[in-house]
């Protein structure tokens, strides 16, 4: 039985605090909200570099293939000539090929932004508070429900206004 | 995470239906006789199917010109005059009951008022009951009769249908893959796939 | 940060001020908004019966067989630029001063390329046919013709529409989520829950979205240059003397930006004035935007001398012939109309004082936004007026269907704008409240 | 109107009209390309004999558009004449025509025809349609009843078995015959009966000379037989070896033709004899002349070069000039023209026949064994008798029959009242003209398209016409008009064994067939005969000598009315003649040679004058004559005289259907009643006139705006001692431009064309040909205005200056080049237009979206546009050709070198299996072209017309520096040394 549990804060820097200690106390798996990206939370948080990128130079791969197959395959397909221009000329077709390069990264890229921050990133809804859209921050852990004590005693010290649970 | 599935179900089952819809509209298209009526019950089936009668006896301009001819009411009348046909009831391919000396009888209603007979054009592109050959697409009747072509490849087994009906789809996709099969080398594939070929 | 106000930029209050701009509309944008409409009201109509006529309606002619609509259609993705620029580029530079005006360039920008791409279709001989030019399969196996640049320009201005769509949706996530937060009504309240895609702010989300962001403002910068240059190709593809010439690119997507930096001047000032932005829009943020101003009249400037030198240089007679007759020819008002407003007025930008002046650079933007409209006019018309044949040469004129739609669009433009001020985050909040100095506890 | 309603009534149209043709079968295309599809098929109640329908048929005829009488051969397509083309058997066209001929269809099919009796109702006070039954018995009545006035039957020139019809019938009646013709040429045969004792019109055969001398005579427009002399223009035009012929034009304004000849001369007006004597003084001084001058010595003995001089404006070396080459080369010299129509005109035609006389042409250039029939048309004097007796009550019945003497007599006669006075006319013309408009009753004859008859236009030469299709209104022909009333009119009631024309015909031709060709059955002889269209003999050669009256004549200075600063001169047009052209939309939208204006009347003036008044192209002027005034726009025009203005004759109708009618003014209506005093012609030429601005300007509608190519070269020329030479400019034409991708390769042709531009006269021919040929539509003034005429061929005319500073006039017909590195192809998102494999730059106009950018980027700029679906109203659309997709809105159009006839010719060589052999296919405005000047081909093949032309010294591509590889050659127009 896991629950959630959430600091409120008003200042970045006890927020950091709480992460540090959070960290040493090996609570490393947190959520810190905040109403903007943050560097220095960014940085202490230490997460995982995001797979976004890989969507998209995946997409825009993907686009420049579709783009060179189908200019060529089109044109083969009916060999139609126009001016005294060969069938396929290549040099015409790289202006469709990046566009589609950029088309495909730019679905993907945004495809890999909802997949991996809508999707995947679930955080119990209760441990949201709407304040984090305005002017506060948030520090939120999930553990056993044993050692929330020991979580809550660390939002607390450093400095969280306000401490939420989750029975979820 | 269940009123998802519920509005998927929803969807699922109207795409199905209207599916099923068309399905079924062209279904019954097919049964009955879906060509246009005409105003006189020609046979397609008794003439060149029963009787054997050669498509170019009545189409005679088909080697000579682009358009095919339709007989005229003098030529009907030609074998008409001695064939009065059979007081029998018939019944097409669709159910249509008919009085095939009745229909005859229309035919020389029209000789004796001297009127052309205004027949329903069947082959066009769109669609079995309306319009003929857009008038940017100049087909030559002429060319692939001679070539060797069958009535049939384009027109389909109208010895076999009461009410004639469009039997291939009649579309640009359709002539050009024929074209495309027929053609001697690239050469006369380039040719025949010339768009001024029929477009001008 | 130096303006000052009577209570400083602080987190809660820029939500607030947010939020309070996506209230509920008041008369004042009603007595804007009806108008709009009706005029959109205006160009549809004159659409519609263009298409029932055929486009004799319009005022081309032999042998000007491009006009007004391709202008237009020009001018507004040349508008768009400018958003993509300012999101993009000037992000990529970190820029500071695009922050407060990003968002509401970048949705002149979607609703630049929107206007514009209806311009194509308008202009269409058949527009019911329109869909010919997308490739799709077809029984016939014939598809469109890749080589033609008006095929390019359907991929690169569909291909922008969406990159700038979707850059336009992403950076407003996290803000959909603080109105979302804010808002307690249930429809509306539900409408910006969906728009936020549940967004949270945590740190993940934030970090996916800070590269999905970077990516997408690297993919934007090299788009936003191609579907320019792209569209310069239209012309310099064809052998159109004044047309033919391989400066187009460089000099279209300057004058892109050039133009598209003064709509976001035209636009942002009343907004700034209406909805009390003064602490959002700084002056310091003008007088950013009138030094790219500068920067890229001196460019545009430069592209018309180069073609007039170049015409010279090369000998041609059509070249010269065509530079001569644009400069003396029946079209000379609107030549010089356009070196006026885009050569000569942004001189005055060297001053700091008219810089940050909001009045004269109003002015000065719609000035230049006018000599834009121009250049392309002139661009387009006096070069077919007289090309190669003298035989052929002829005079176009604007009929009152072309203005009608030419009406119409900048409608149809102000329209999307003023539901977007009243509905979506116009000021970036995430964006603001990230160059706030950041909270802190020990100070 | 329902969708259903529009079906039905469609279809009832189109039924109607099937059985007014009594053909039906195959699909006749009328509708758009995107229209809604024909619903039903109609077939043949009886199939008429050897019609196949989709396969054309071909009626051999003959032109009646003027005096002329060309062969034609119409092009028949389900029962429906669809195109006229010449007749190549025939000796006078020899297989050309010019634009009146080709738009003769819009004629037939004009909405505008009577199309059934009227009778003039006294109540209504209006015309009011009546049946044939009742309209032969008013007729028949009021013959019956003729009391002791005339009965006068005035026609257009009708030679051959018509007139002596006519005569058949009037002479039981004691009627009178006047055949009109407003351009019958009296001074020309006065002049020869004077000089020569032949009251006739020769031949001219410019065909034989190699230099030409016309005074006047603008023999490519409307002087005689256009068509017949613009192919002796053709073959004077030739070059070979460096040499060719020279053409010499003197007239105080360069029309057409004085633009098409090697040097104008601006002679004072009405001086042009001085001239001619001139030059027959400085023959007989120098002894260059080849024949004994007899008492012509006496009377050139005073008009020296110097004397001349003063008199004419023309210097006296270029009379010495012209003198010396007029008399060392084949040459000939003509007159006539609107500006030989002077009071003097009579003795400029005599000084023309001693320069012929003195060079020895009489029977080499000059044939007067094979004149004429105009030769027997009424003078002017006598129409003006005729006029007199109409105002007097002397003319009882007056039957009017294809002229309109209330248009195209001088207004100081007063026709239109002198008409008044006459108790009962009769008109049996198709239109309601201006004279048709004042008939009491109005019998319409049926077309020369619809109707049997002959017609010779010259000794040697009788053409038939056969009906070419039912007639498409409720008419009748004259002849069986005249026959069928007869039969109820006491004094006839036996004159005419026939029941029908045909029927008299025949048994005219059963005795000519006997003489002509003794051995043959008449049945074989008459199916040859409509076979081929004419009958041709060789006439017996004539001796021609001096007439003694040639003495008697004495030369005068012309007479001028008037106080006015300028000398008006009212020419024929050559697009509407004298104004029976301006009902057909063809003649009306095709461009004048010279001012390109379309629609409209314009007064070309002098530049210096011009600038004087302050007058620019377009300028209101008022120009006041005796006879009255009239506001026209103005033409700035190099080419006139400081001292004469010009207004070209045809338009100004005041009914003759909606295309004519009110359209620029009619000068007839002010020109005074005054004759030429010898031969008693109309003088043309007599009025001064004064202009005065009124300071408004519009638009003058025209096709072409620029009168210079400035340095654009379009038009080029070449010296004659250039020809070969491959220096200069001619050597940097064929500079090697290099390819960014390889030469295209092509297998069985390569379709080209080679115009030469030392032929082209501008007389816009091949635009009305292609007009019929493909469907163009008329658009009308207003669009014209705004630059969308839809003409896929047009003419474009610069004028230039000649080294010497004087004025040089350039045609090129420009048309879609067929380029080889077509602009237009690669920027077409949609592959409408493409190059296919025989070098054809297609159009496919059913994949055409409109976007228009292929027409930006065609270098020569001869792309249309369909800015609206344009209309033909019934029954013009009658006329549609059904192998040419007609347009609708929003599509794309040109020129694809009558794709649809190299289609027909490989289909047809196909069945023989094999390609198409040179000059098998001919496009539409090859065809037509009376100076040969267009001529298609295929260019793969060496020995082909157009790649042997296409090789010629002179050619050049238009624009070649855009590097377009044009499929058209042209060949430059040779200049030379002028006079």
């Amino acid at each position: 039985m896991s629950q959630g549990v959430v600091g409120i804060y008003s200042y970045q820097d006890s927020v950091l605090s709480a992460v540090e200690k959070l960290k040493e106390a090996g609570y490393g798996d947190m959520r810190v909200f905040s109403p903007f990206p943050d560097h220095e939370i960014e940085h202490a948080v230490d997460a995982p570099e995001s797979p976004v990128r890989f969507f998209t130079l995946f997409g825009g791969l993907l686009g420049a293939t579709c783009g060179i197959g189908f200019t060529v395959l089109t044109s083969s397909a009916w060999p139609i000539a126009v001016s005294a221009k060969p069938i396929v000329s290549i040099i015409p077709y790289m202006v469709i090929v990046f566009e589609l390069t950029v088309l495909f990264g730019a679905l993907s890229t945004f495809l890999g932004l909802i997949i991996n921050s809508l999707i995947r990133e679930r955080t119990p809804v209760r441990l949201y508070d709407e304040r984090f859209s305005d002017d506060k921050f948030g520090v939120a852990v999930v553990c056993e429900k044993e050692k929330i004590g020991a979580v809550e005693a660390i939002l607390n010290s450093t400095g969280a206004e306000e401490i939420k649970f989750d029975e979820a | 995470m269940k009123r998802e599935r519920k509005s998927f179900l929803r969807i699922a089952i109207t795409v199905l239906f209207i599916v099923a819809g068309f399905y079924l509209y062209a279904e019954s298209a097919e049964s009955s006789d879906k060509g246009p009526a005409q105003p006189v019950l020609f046979s397609h089936k008794i003439h060149a199917g029963d009787n054997q009668i050669e498509c170019q006896t009545c189409h005679s301009y088909t080697e000579v010109s682009p358009h095919p001819g339709i007989p005229s009411v003098q030529k009907c009348m030609g074998c008409h005059a001695y064939v009065a046909g059979r007081d029998v009831e018939y019944t097409t391919q669709g159910g249509q009951t008919i009085n095939i000396r009745e229909e005859i009888n229309k035919v020389k209603g029209y000789w004796q008022r001297q009127e052309p007979i205004p027949w329903v054009k069947v082959t066009g592109m769109y669609g079995t009951n309306s319009s003929g050959m857009p008038e940017f697409v100049h087909f030559n009747h002429k060319r692939h009769i001679k070539r060797g072509f069958e009535c049939s490849t384009c027109h389909g087994e109208v010895e076999k249908m009461d009410v004639v009906h469009k039997a291939k789809d009649l579309t640009m996709g359709f002539c050009i893959s024929c074209h495309e099969e027929n053609a001697d080398n690239e050469e006369h594939k380039t040719e025949l796939k010339d768009c001024l070929t029929c477009h001008y | 940060m130096s303006q000052t106000q009577q209570t400083p930029l602080t987190y809660a209050r820029i939500t607030e001020d947010v939020v309070r701009m996506v209230d509920k509309p008041s008369k004042k944008w009603w007595a804007l908004f009806l108008p709009t409409v009706a005029l959109v009201g205006l160009g549809v109509m004159c659409f519609f019966y263009q298409v029932a006529e055929g486009l004799g309606v319009a005022g081309y002619r032999h042998p000007v067989f491009w006009g007004v609509y391709i202008t237009d259609f020009v001018f507004w993705v040349g508008i768009a630029h400018s958003g993509t620029l300012i999101s993009a580029i000037l992000y990529l530079f970190r820029a500071r001063f695009r922050m407060s005006i990003y968002r509401i360039a970048e949705a002149m920008t979607v609703f630049a390329v929107l206007t514009a791409g209806l311009f194509p279709i308008i202009h269409l001989g058949r527009p019911w046919n329109f869909l010919w030019l997308i490739p799709y399969p077809n029984s016939r196996e014939l598809w469109i013709n890749f080589k033609s640049p008006l095929v390019w320009d359907v991929f690169a201005v569909s291909t922008y529409l969406t990159v700038s769509s979707l850059f336009f949706v992403i950076g407003m996530i996290p803000d959909i989520a603080a109105i979302r937060d804010k808002v307690k009504e249930a429809p509306r309240k539900i409408i910006y829950s969906i728009l936020s895609f549940g967004w949270k702010g945590s740190n993940r989300e934030w970090l996916h979205y800070t590269r999905a962001y970077l990516y997408f403002a690297a993919l934007a910068t090299p788009l936003v240059l191609s579907v320019h240059s792209v569209v310069s190709w239209d012309f310099a593809m064809g052998n159109v003397p004044g047309w033919h010439t391989t400066i187009f690119p460089p000099y279209f997507v300057a004058g892109a930006i050039f133009s598209g930096l003064a709509m976001v001047i035209t636009l942002t000032i009343p907004i700034r004035k209406i909805f009390h932005l003064e602490d959002y829009i700084t002056l310091d943020n003008y007088d950013g935007m009138a030094k790219l101003i500068i920067l890229t009249s001196c460019i545009v400037g430069y592209a018309y001398a180069a073609e007039f030198f170049m015409a010279w240089y090369s000998g041609s007679p059509y070249e010269w012939g065509q530079f001569v007759y644009r400069a003396t020819g029946e079209y000379a008002l609107f030549y010089w109309t356009m070196v006026i407003c885009n050569c000569v007025v942004p001189i005055s930008l060297w001053w700091e004082k008219v810089r940050k002046n909001i009045k004269a650079l109003f002015v000065i933007s719609i000035l230049i936004n006018i000599g834009m409209w121009f250049e392309r006019f002139n661009i387009i018309v006096i070069s077919l007026s007289r090309d190669f044949e003298p035989g052929a040469w002829g005079i176009y004129k604007i009929s009152f269907v072309e203005a009608g739609i030419t009406i119409g669009s900048f409608a149809w433009f102000f329209m999307f704008f003023l539901l977007f001020v009243k509905t979506l985050p116009a000021v970036s909040i995430a964006e603001m409240k990230e160059i706030l100095p950041v909270p802190k506890k020990g100070g | 109107m329902s969708g259903k309603e529009n079906k039905e009534k469609n279809g009832m149209k189109r039924r109607d009209f099937l059985k007014v043709l009594g053909v039906a079968g195959g699909t006749a295309a009328v509708a758009g390309s995107c229209s809604e599809p024909v619903e039903q098929i109609i077939p043949y109640v009886i199939p008429p004999e050897n019609v196949i329908p989709g396969v054309p048929k071909f009626y051999a005829t003959t032109c009646r558009e003027c005096s002329s009488g060309c062969g034609l051969v119409v092009k028949n397509r389900e029962g429906r004449a669809i195109k006229v083309e010449g007749n190549p058997e025939n000796p006078i066209n020899k297989g050309k025509t010019c634009a009146m001929g080709q738009a003769s269809l819009q004629g037939l099919y004009n909405p505008d025809r009577v199309r059934s009796p009227l009778r003039y109702n006294t109540e209504t006070q209006r015309l009011e349609p009546i049946g044939w039954d009742r309209g032969e018995e008013i007729l028949a009545e009021k013959l019956n009843s003729l009391g002791s006035g005339k009965i006068v039957y005035l026609s257009n020139n009708v030679s051959g078995t018509y007139s002596k019809l006519v005569a058949k019938f009037l002479r039981p009646l004691g009627g009178k015959h006047y055949v009109y013709e407003t351009f019958s040429h009296e001074p020309i045969r006065k002049a020869n009966s004077i000089v020569f004792g032949r009251d006739e019109i020769p031949s001219y055969r410019i065909d034989k000379a190699d230099y030409l001398l016309s005074f006047g005579a603008d023999y490519l427009e409307t002087w005689l037989s256009a068509v017949s002399n613009s192919i002796g223009y053709s073959k004077l035009r030739d070059v070979d070896h460096g040499k060719t012929g020279q053409i010499v034009h003197i007239e105080p304004r360069s029309g057409m033709t004085a633009s098409n000849a090697d040097t104008w001369v601006a002679a004072k007006p009405g001086t042009e004899q001085y001239i001619a004597l001139g030059i027959a003084n400085v023959m007989i001084s120098k002894g260059l002349n080849k024949v004994a001058p007899g008492p012509i010595a006496r009377m050139v003995s005073g008009y020296t070069p110097e004397k001349v001089a003063a008199l004419t404006d023309v210097s006296a070396d270029t009379i010495k000039k012209i003198a010396r080459d007029f008399s060392t080369s084949k040459s000939l010299a003509i007159g006539g023209g609107a500006a030989n129509t002077g009071s003097n005109a009579t003795e400029t035609m005599v000084a023309v026949n001693i320069l012929n006389y003195l060079a020895g042409n009489i029977g080499k250039t000059v044939d007067f064994s094979d004149s004429l029939s105009i030769s027997d048309a009424s003078s002017f004097s006598d129409m003006k008798e005729l006029v007199e007796e109409m105002r007097s009550g002397k003319v009882e019945i007056l039957i009017v029959h294809n002229v309109n003497p209330v248009f195209t007599l001088p207004g100081e006669l007063k026709v239109a009242e002198a008409l008044e006075k006459v108790p009962f006319v009769l008109s049996l013309s198709s239109f309601l003209d201006e004279t048709s408009e004042k008939a009491h009753l109005v019998l319409p004859e049926s077309t020369s398209f619809e109707s049997w008859g002959d017609y010779s236009p010259k000794k040697s030469v009788t053409g038939i016409t056969q009906p070419v299709m039912r007639p498409v209104f409720n008419t009748k022909s004259a002849g069986d008009t005249l026959i069928s009333v007869s039969k109820s009119v006491e004094a006839l009631k036996n004159t005419f064994a026939e029941k029908k024309y045909y029927d008299y015909l025949r048994s005219a031709w059963k005795k000519r067939a006997a003489v002509l060709s003794p051995g043959t059955s008449f049945e074989k002889f008459w199916e040859a005969l409509l076979v081929k269209g004419s009958v041709t003999t060789t006439p017996a050669p004539v001796n021609v000598a001096l007439s003694s009256r040639v003495s008697s004549v004495s030369f005068s200075d012309p007479q001028f009315r008037g106080e006015g600063d300028f000398h008006l001169i009212a020419y024929p047009s050559h697009r509407f003649l004298d104004g029976r052209g301006a009902n057909k939309p063809w003649l009306q939208e095709l461009p004048d040679a010279l001012t390109t204006s379309v629609w409209d009347s314009w007064l070309e003036i002098n530049p210096a004058v011009a600038a004087k008044m302050g007058l620019e192209d377009g300028s209101y002027v008022k120009v006041d004559t005796p006879g009255g005034s009239f506001e026209v726009q103005v033409f700035v025009y190099e080419g006139i005289r400081p001292d004469t203005i010009a207004i070209p004759l045809g338009q100004g109708h005041t009914s003759y259907g909606r295309y004519a009618k009110g359209r620029g003014v009619n000068p007839f209506a002010l020109l005074p009643a005054a004759t030429d005093a010898l031969s008693g012609g109309p003088s043309l030429l007599s009025t001064k006139a004064n202009v005065s601005s009124l300071r408004k300007r519009d638009l003058l509608v025209r096709t072409q705006y620029t009168k210079s190519q400035g340095d654009r070269h379009v038009a080029k020329t070449v010296a004659l001692d250039q020809i070969g030479h491959h220096n200069g400019a001619h050597g940097a034409d064929h500079s090697e431009h290099p390819d960014f991708y390889p030469e295209k390769e092509y297998s069985k042709y390569r379709w080209g064309m080679a115009i030469d531009l030392n032929k082209c006269t501008g007389c816009g021919a091949c635009v009305a040909a292609c007009s019929a040929e493909n469907n163009i539509p008329f658009v009308g003034k207003k669009q014209i205005a705004k630059r969308r005429e839809m003409n896929w061929i047009r003419i474009e005319r610069f004028f230039e200056k000649n080294s010497d500073g004087s004025l040089d006039v350039r045609f090129l017909p420009m048309l879609c080049q067929q380029c080889g590195n077509a602009p237009c192809e690669p920027v077409c998102p949609v592959f409408a237009t493409y190059h296919n494999q025989e070098g054809l730059n297609g159009m496919i106009y059913n994949r055409c979206v409109g976007t228009r950018y292929c027409a930006n980027n065609c270098t020569y700029k001869v792309r249309r546009f369909n800015w609206y679906t344009y209309k033909f109203p019934e029954p013009l659309n009658w006329q549609l050709n059904p192998d040419v997709t007609v347009r609708s809105k929003g599509v794309m159009e040109k020129c694809t070198f009558c794709v649809q006839r190299i289609n027909h010719g490989k289909d047809l060589a196909k069945d023989k299996g094999r390609l198409l052999h040179d000059r098998e296919v001919l496009t539409a405005c090859e065809q037509a072209c009376p100076s040969d000047a267009i001529v298609f081909g295929n260019l793969l093949d060496d020995k082909s017309k157009a790649s042997v032309l296409s090789e010629d010294d002179r050619g050049y591509k238009v624009l070649e520096v855009v590097n377009t590889k044009p499929a058209i050659t042209y060949l430059k127009k040779v200049k030379q040394e002028r006079v």
